[in-house]
């Protein structure tokens, strides 16, 4: 069915966007991501718009199909990697993305997820996390923080938070990348990274719920003090943030410290140097933990991407060596199979 | 076979067998073999499986039986029988838990170096039957299968454990010389089955000769059965069971619709099956998809189907409890979709290896919202390929989630089926929409089906979910009008199948006083009570229902038509329930609920009752 | 209030009043306020919140809409009105969205400030609606609420976007002005919610009083309007929604009860409430869990039951499809256990915050086997206070699951609620088993319940699960006839429960002929068409079913006395299957799904249909 | 209730025997498991039988409880977790255990697993991973091996399969251990460590079953090969294993690798020292992560143990407090609110 020649005409971000109203809260995050998305697919190599599909569940974010000019499916709640996966399974021509939340994602949808990393599905997840339960107007999330105050924790919750990086890791995704509604060129660059990943790809977005939960990311988000609590990962560079880059970040033992790049003691060389293509998942799972201390900067970027098989391929590949190896199947023989007998 | 001892042998119409024993003991592959066996000398033949849900709980224990009847003649038949003829038990705890259904009189074949005071014990036996006298009135012939096995199997290499698993082979090679059946499909089985294992090869072919020698020569056996071939419709035949007929097909469905097929399944007792069956045939380009639990099974299928595949999805009672919420989905995005519910005993986890008929109001009603799907159910182990191209037919061609109710007795039964020549089979239609002009994603043509329109084709882009669908247009909506017109027109939808689906039939009696209706797996039974009933002079009819939602259009008048309407079914009147709604018309409902198929006898006496009592 | 001008004041019996604006615009704050004050001087009330699945559409867009309809009068009232009286309407897509509705010359207060160009083309209008005279025929009062709000709060220090969050405030105020309410209750509840923000509390009320003094001064009205209080029977009263009323009504029933009340939920409209009701009464101990998905919320709510707790599981119809397995194990484990269900539109995700009696089957019959559970169904909002705590009743006095149905109008609605004296509430007696001697844990009383022995008792170790139970011992079995038998019991236990359940009571004329019958949230409904058209000289009576399984004893008797029976029901007669497959008696059906309550002249309408027409 | 005089006679391993006839395939995994149970159980000090309950969900390996003469909820499938946190929320005073399978807690289940993990709910968590469904008579599990053949998966299976230590880390368990059937010492002292935990505590048993998945741990249970494939992890101690104790284990960067310490320019001083208690989750996440590699050895015993307040703790004291300042609720209060009115 490819055929690239229908695409010469170089598509715009236009063309993604289905015209449909968008209905989300003024202020809400979400329209980054839908901005952002709206204007990276464009540019992605020999893309057919009628390839893409958009599954969601559940919830604020999972309206995010409507407003793409793409083929949608709204799903019901934490099912959007379930339904993904026979999508992608039955087409593997197609590429399948899920926009999903925290409450969609971590909460009902969790066993989804976690199988889906495994099994490495061919699926681009895109979490909206805005520690929040939008939809439903209020409701603390798994990644709400401890003792938050919410409709249904009126005295604080008393739930740890999942760390959304860390449950990907340890469900052995192949991408896992962080980005920030706020940053709209680093997330443009996610989403494009995530795209050409040929495997499973996580992105994580903290996204601000300007009615049920503002200001949560401000700290990462506001100008006078992003520079000192955001860490951006770069692939082969040294794991340095604050405003004048004056601060790194080194491991003792398994711990990572900040280390004082003004004090001449330290030197950038000790500094923890990224490499998003480390075989081994301890690295992605150390960047994950950091933001288990709060004097810890958060790190956005990709966390690990490791290239291996996905399970649409290596369904496509037994089907084809079977075929290969016994014929195209026959009704004829399969029905009428060894011990059949006459009656005449 | 060259013999002098004086044996008679002995022409019968048909025989009832059980065998039994551990669930180590390989019962199920012996009744199987038997089966398989008998199918290909041409009887017409009926099984019931019935095993434990351990897997293989400790030897000699009573829970721990493991049990496979067949019920096989020379004219048709239809269920596995009510009591056997022949008992085969490889223990005590065998022989205790079913002798009790065993026929006065009949026969009992045990593994007499079994009784051992170890496993009488586990059988919870105080004294030996077989010397106590308490079997008198049967005929019992204890032999020591363990010993003579191991005779036969001296001069192998195997240890004395191997040797031993190689008993039931000779039990069963022993009931082949009892009912003069060919050794060879067995021979042929083995062959195959330990291709890399030759002394496995040889064993249980020495065992199995080694039993139908001793038949020959143990002064033992005076008779010797001779069932003739049914005289079936002529046709190329195999033994089939239910869950092998449901897996064809929905082969058969994909190829004739020109479509991939897509399974989504999470494994479940009786159900699993099916899935296995799925998983084999690569070469058809089958992919079945493993998923994590039900919900993601149905989910995946529910994906696939937007992809445009023959998407099903597979399970039995509490799987399909968790399939309901997406169940609805499917009804709201109007997708095709076929939903195996091979039922098994309820609520709860119940019993998983018994069968039961007690989802039917799950299937009809189970989903929030006005949510109606399609209902079609097959009648025996081979219908089960009919009713899946059947549902799959109704699934593709009206755009609508199907429900194909099984059970776990069709399931795991057999019965020789008159498979159908490939070509016979009519195509199913299917055409993906690719116009672009006029598209709208909930248009609908003359059957209300809306168009198929699948990622991948260029300009047709839209989006489908879970929230109410503006008709025509395919746009959310939450206009009250809308609703309300959307909720009517997928009832009428299911409705609208009436046009393709047939009448229900009649048979028996024209001037019958009583209409004995059933649907599902009862099928059998009812039409033997029927058949007797009928011989003995009652005026009976019976119709039995493949279609349930909707019903065929004829169905209020047929069942107007009789005195009296008997509904027997294996739970406590769900059919019965929606018919009574539906028509506001009296039933008399027979309901026995015990994890097992009915009874011939009971539904005999029943129809008897209601028509008044014994008209001798 | 010294006041020249002269305003003629009116005494009116009964007022509709609609408050409409954009979701940001705050008019569920102003509708309950409005509310709650009326409900403090007395009148009967009826409310409709109807809000949009959206939190916050995109301002002055139709589907943006948010609205509060408010019914309320000097004498008995059932329903929020089928038209409004007045509509206060913040915004031209407020007004284009809810005109239709509105009665004929009808009173219309529109903000006119918004009547910008922006605004009247998001509101998709042609040309403003205030000037091109489509209005003529309604009584209409444009004011700049905008520009007098910024006007009153000048000197306060807010910013402009603050600022015009206070003009629902200032049509509150103009409101109280026009029906002679107190501004205190609203105060009190300013001073209370911005405590720590004195600027706002400044505002609001300003705000507030502006738009009162605005009436006072304008000359725009002639008339205002006192409603007498209603002669409600004495009592204290305070104004309810149905699931705050819900929430009460457990907290009370574990205290009555002597047990720890536990709620396992997860968050769902328009459910979640009574999850975030409940989550605040830590001082009675209540444990909220807010689990990870409905099945954890149900599974948990069973392991808490186990322990001993009142366990309870709230949701709205696609979380029950969810929790269909987990109470297939409730009822096979005899654990007492209230389920919640909050019906919303369906199928699927359907209509998320719109109302429908459409999970009745549903939660009938939508579980794996026979699987009966106990249902009841709330009349009125604050009809859900006494429901849950019968649910709780029948569930610890039976040992079994009980789902207890309302519905999105019953759950968001409020009324005024006669507030029972605590001690005239009657204990529910619960005693755990501790005695060791002959414990069984599946032997039973009179009423059929198992022991409740709970862990950390003393000998009484024992274990429960979802295979088949013994009869009396509760050991696992696979026995065919004790299969049977169980699966008889637990529906005779349910049918038990009508020992216990109050009759089916009549209400109207004694020689009616027509019936009109009905369950949960339409009973107002029904109610007041029932009035109605008694007085246009009707013979009509009423019975509402708050009991549905089991049916109260006298059921089949009462439905059989009347020549006709008409049951009104939010689905497509879902009631009516039941009571037909039952009773196999005639129903008439009338099915509106809307997604909103009845309107009472449909009702009427069609049972004057039903009588054969007008009898004028 | 709690009544320590009570227990004055020492409870015995047939005190914690149902007496019900155990059900198991012969030479089945599960029955050591049950014996290890039993014969620990009556050691915990101050154990009151009636406090103790074992909750499963559906499997061969579910089948516990009826054989442990404690109380017992054998539930539905996946579910065992979910159960069990309501008990033991409800019920604190409980000892709340879960026995479960690979397919059972992992498969269905995996989503109130995680989330049991991430809360801290106080639960003892059996995991009996022998990489097959059993009682479904022997399909592939989540954990079953990739290209393993099966009922489902004929041609063998394209998934990869979870690491449960990994899973169980990347949702923040507060005490994750590993044992294996056929070390039965090593298993009771897995047991009583988790006892001891307060927290969720979760141990995966490697598991034969000898009818559908025979001999999948043979390399680490047969004699000849066991000290080469096993490594045992002891607090304080260097990672040490093989017959003769000669090889260790150090770190490569974040890759672990294999030291001869027959080799003189090797010491065990470079051996990584196992450190239990270590704050962070990185070490236990490598050492989960040894079994991706074939050569590595497998570990077992405790990965980690970090104690913080669990989730039916900070939910007791959270009632405490609120009604320590609020006095207990009375209903009259709740019911006559303010906003009353009297109709006389
Ligand atoms: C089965 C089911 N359970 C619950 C809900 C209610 N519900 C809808 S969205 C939502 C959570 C939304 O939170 P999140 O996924 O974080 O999305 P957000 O709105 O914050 O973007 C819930 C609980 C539902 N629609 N279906
Ligand atoms: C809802 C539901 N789905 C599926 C099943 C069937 N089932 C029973 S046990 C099981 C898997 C058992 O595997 P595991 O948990 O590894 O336990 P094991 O038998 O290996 O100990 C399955 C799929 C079921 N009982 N209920
Ligand atoms: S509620 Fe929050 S997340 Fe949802 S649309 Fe509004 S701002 Fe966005
Ligand atoms: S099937 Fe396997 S896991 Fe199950 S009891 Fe038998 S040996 Fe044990
Ligand atoms: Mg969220
Ligand atoms: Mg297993």
């Amino acid at each position: 069915m490819s055929n690239t020649e229908i695409n010469v005409e170089k598509l715009t971000a236009k063309d993604f966007s289905s015209g449909i109203d968008v209905r989300w809260c003024p202020g809400c995050g979400d329209y980054s991501i839908l901005a952002q998305v709206q204007r990276t697919l464009p540019n992605i190599e020999n893309i057919e718009k009628e390839k893409v599909v958009w599954v969601s569940g559940i919830g604020c974010s999972s309206r995010f199909p409507y407003y793409m000019g793409t083929y949608g499916f709204h799903g019901i709640h934490g099912r959007a990697p379930a339904i993904a996966t026979g999508l992608k399974i039955a087409r593997p021509d197609l590429t399948v993305w899920v926009a999903t939340g925290d409450g969609d994602l971590l909460s009902i949808g969790g066993n989804h997820f976690i199988h889906a990393c495994r099994k490495n599905i061919d699926l681009k997840i895109i979490l909206f996390n805005n520690q929040i339960y939008g939809l439903t107007k209020g409701q603390y999330s798994p990644t709400s923080e401890k003792g938050k105050v919410t409709k249904t924790s009126p005295y604080g919750s008393v739930d740890y938070p999942f760390n959304a990086t860390s449950l990907a890791l340890g469900s052995n995704a192949s991408f896992v990348a962080r980005t920030i509604d706020r940053e709209p060129k680093h997330m443009a660059e996610m989403i494009d990274r995530a795209a050409a990943h040929k495997g499973l790809a996580f992105i994580e977005v903290y996204q601000n719920c300007p009615i049920f939960n503002d200001g949560t990311f401000s700290e990462l988000t506001e100008k006078d003090t992003k520079e000192d609590n955001v860490v951006i990962l770069e692939h082969g560079k040294p794991m340095v943030f604050g405003k004048n880059k004056e601060k790194g970040i080194k491991l003792e033992g398994f711990h990572p410290v900040i280390v004082d790049l003004n004090d001449p003691k330290n030197s950038i060389d000790d500094c923890l140097v990224h490499n998003e293509k480390d075989d081994s998942l301890i690295r992605g799972f150390i960047l994950a933990h950091l933001t288990d201390s709060p004097d810890m900067p958060t790190p956005i970027g990709v966390f690990r991407q490791r290239i291996k098989p996905t399970y649409d391929e290596a369904m496509v590949e037994q089907i084809d060596q079977v075929t290969k190896k016994k014929g195209k199947g026959s009704l004829e023989k399969l029905l009428f199979t060894q011990n059949t007998w006459e009656v005449k | 076979m060259s013999e002098v001892r004086e044996i008679q042998e002995k022409h019968i119409d048909e025989v009832t067998v059980r065998f039994a024993g551990d669930s180590g003991d390989g019962m199920q592959l012996t009744g199987t073999q038997f089966s398989d066996t008998t199918a290909v000398v041409g009887n017409d033949l009926s099984t019931l499986p019935d095993y434990p849900a351990e897997i293989r709980a400790p030897a000699g224990t009573l829970y721990g039986v493991s049990g496979f009847q067949l019920h096989f003649s020379s004219s048709d038949i239809h269920t596995p029988g009510d009591v056997p003829d022949v008992l085969v038990a490889m223990n005590p705890a065998a022989l205790k838990k079913n002798l009790s259904e065993l026929k006065r009189s009949g026969l009992i074949i045990v593994n007499s170096d079994s009784f051992d005071k170890k496993n009488l014990k586990l059988a919870e036996y105080e004294s030996n039957p077989l010397e106590d006298g308490s079997l008198s009135g049967f005929d019992v012939m204890d032999i020591p299968i363990t010993t003579l096995t191991y005779a036969a199997l001296e001069d192998t290499e195997l240890s004395q454990k191997e040797k031993s698993r190689c008993k039931n082979f000779f039990a069963l090679g022993l009931m082949y010389w009892l009912y003069n059946r060919p050794m060879e499909p067995t021979i042929d089985w083995i062959e195959k089955k330990f291709k890399n294992k030759p002394q496995f090869i040889d064993a249980n072919e020495k065992a199995l000769k080694a039993g139908y020698n001793f038949g020959d020569i143990t002064e033992r056996f005076a008779t010797r059965y001779t069932i003739e071939p049914a005289k079936l419709k002529p046709g190329i035949y195999r033994n089939i069971s239910g869950n092998e007929a449901t897996a064809l097909g929905f082969v058969v469905a994909a190829e004739k619709a020109g479509l991939n097929l897509f399974l989504g399944s999470y494994p479940i007792t009786p159900a699993s099956d099916i899935l296995q069956y799925l998983s084999n045939y690569k070469e058809f380009g089958v992919k079945t998809f493993q998923a994590e639990d039900e919900i993601a099974g149905i989910a995946s299928a529910i994906g696939a189907a937007f992809g445009g595949n023959l998407a099903i999805t597979t399970t039995s009672g509490p799987g399909l409890a968790l399939k309901t919420e997406a169940t609805g989905l499917a009804v709201m995005t109007e997708l095709p979709l076929v939903i195996v519910n091979v039922q098994r005993g309820g609520p709860s986890t119940g019993l998983p290896t018994k069968t039961e008929q007690a989802d039917l109001l799950q299937s009809m009603y189970g989903r929030n919202g006005e949510s109606p799907v399609a209902i079609v159910a097959a009648a025996t182990p081979s219908d089960c390929f009919n009713m899946a191209i059947e549902a799959s037919r109704l699934a593709l061609t009206y755009m609508s989630p199907v429900i194909l109710l099984t059970d776990g007795y069709l399931a795991n039964g057999s019965e020789p089926w008159n498979i159908p020549a490939v070509d016979s089979i009519p195509e199913i239609p299917v055409k993906f929409h690719t116009e672009v002009e006029n598209y709208h994603s909930y248009s609908r043509d003359e059957k209300l089906a809306r168009p198929w329109a699948i990622p991948g084709t260029k300009g047709l882009e839209h989006r489908i979910g879970g929230l109410e669908k503006a008709n025509i247009t395919g746009d959310v909506s939450y206009d009250p009008d809308n609703h309300f017109e959307m909720v009517k027109l997928r009832e009428e939808k299911i409705q609208k199948m009436k046009d393709s689906i047939p009448d229900l039939e009649v048979e028996g009696d024209k001037d019958a006083e009583i209409l004995v209706i059933g649907w599902g797996g009862t099928y059998g039974a009812i039409k033997e009570a029927v058949i007797h009933t009928r011989k003995k002079g009652y005026k009976v009819a019976q119709a039995h229902f493949k279609f349930i939602h909707p019903f065929p259009k004829n169905t209020e008048e047929v069942l107007r038509k009789y005195k009296h309407v008997l509904l027997p079914e294996i739970n406590l009147g769900q059919l019965a329930k929606v018919l009574k709604s539906e028509f506001l018309i009296p039933i008399e409902q027979f309901n026995v609920v015990r994890g097992l198929p009915f009874r011939v006898g009971d539904i005999e006496n029943k129809i008897i009752d209601v028509l008044g009592g014994s008209n001798e």
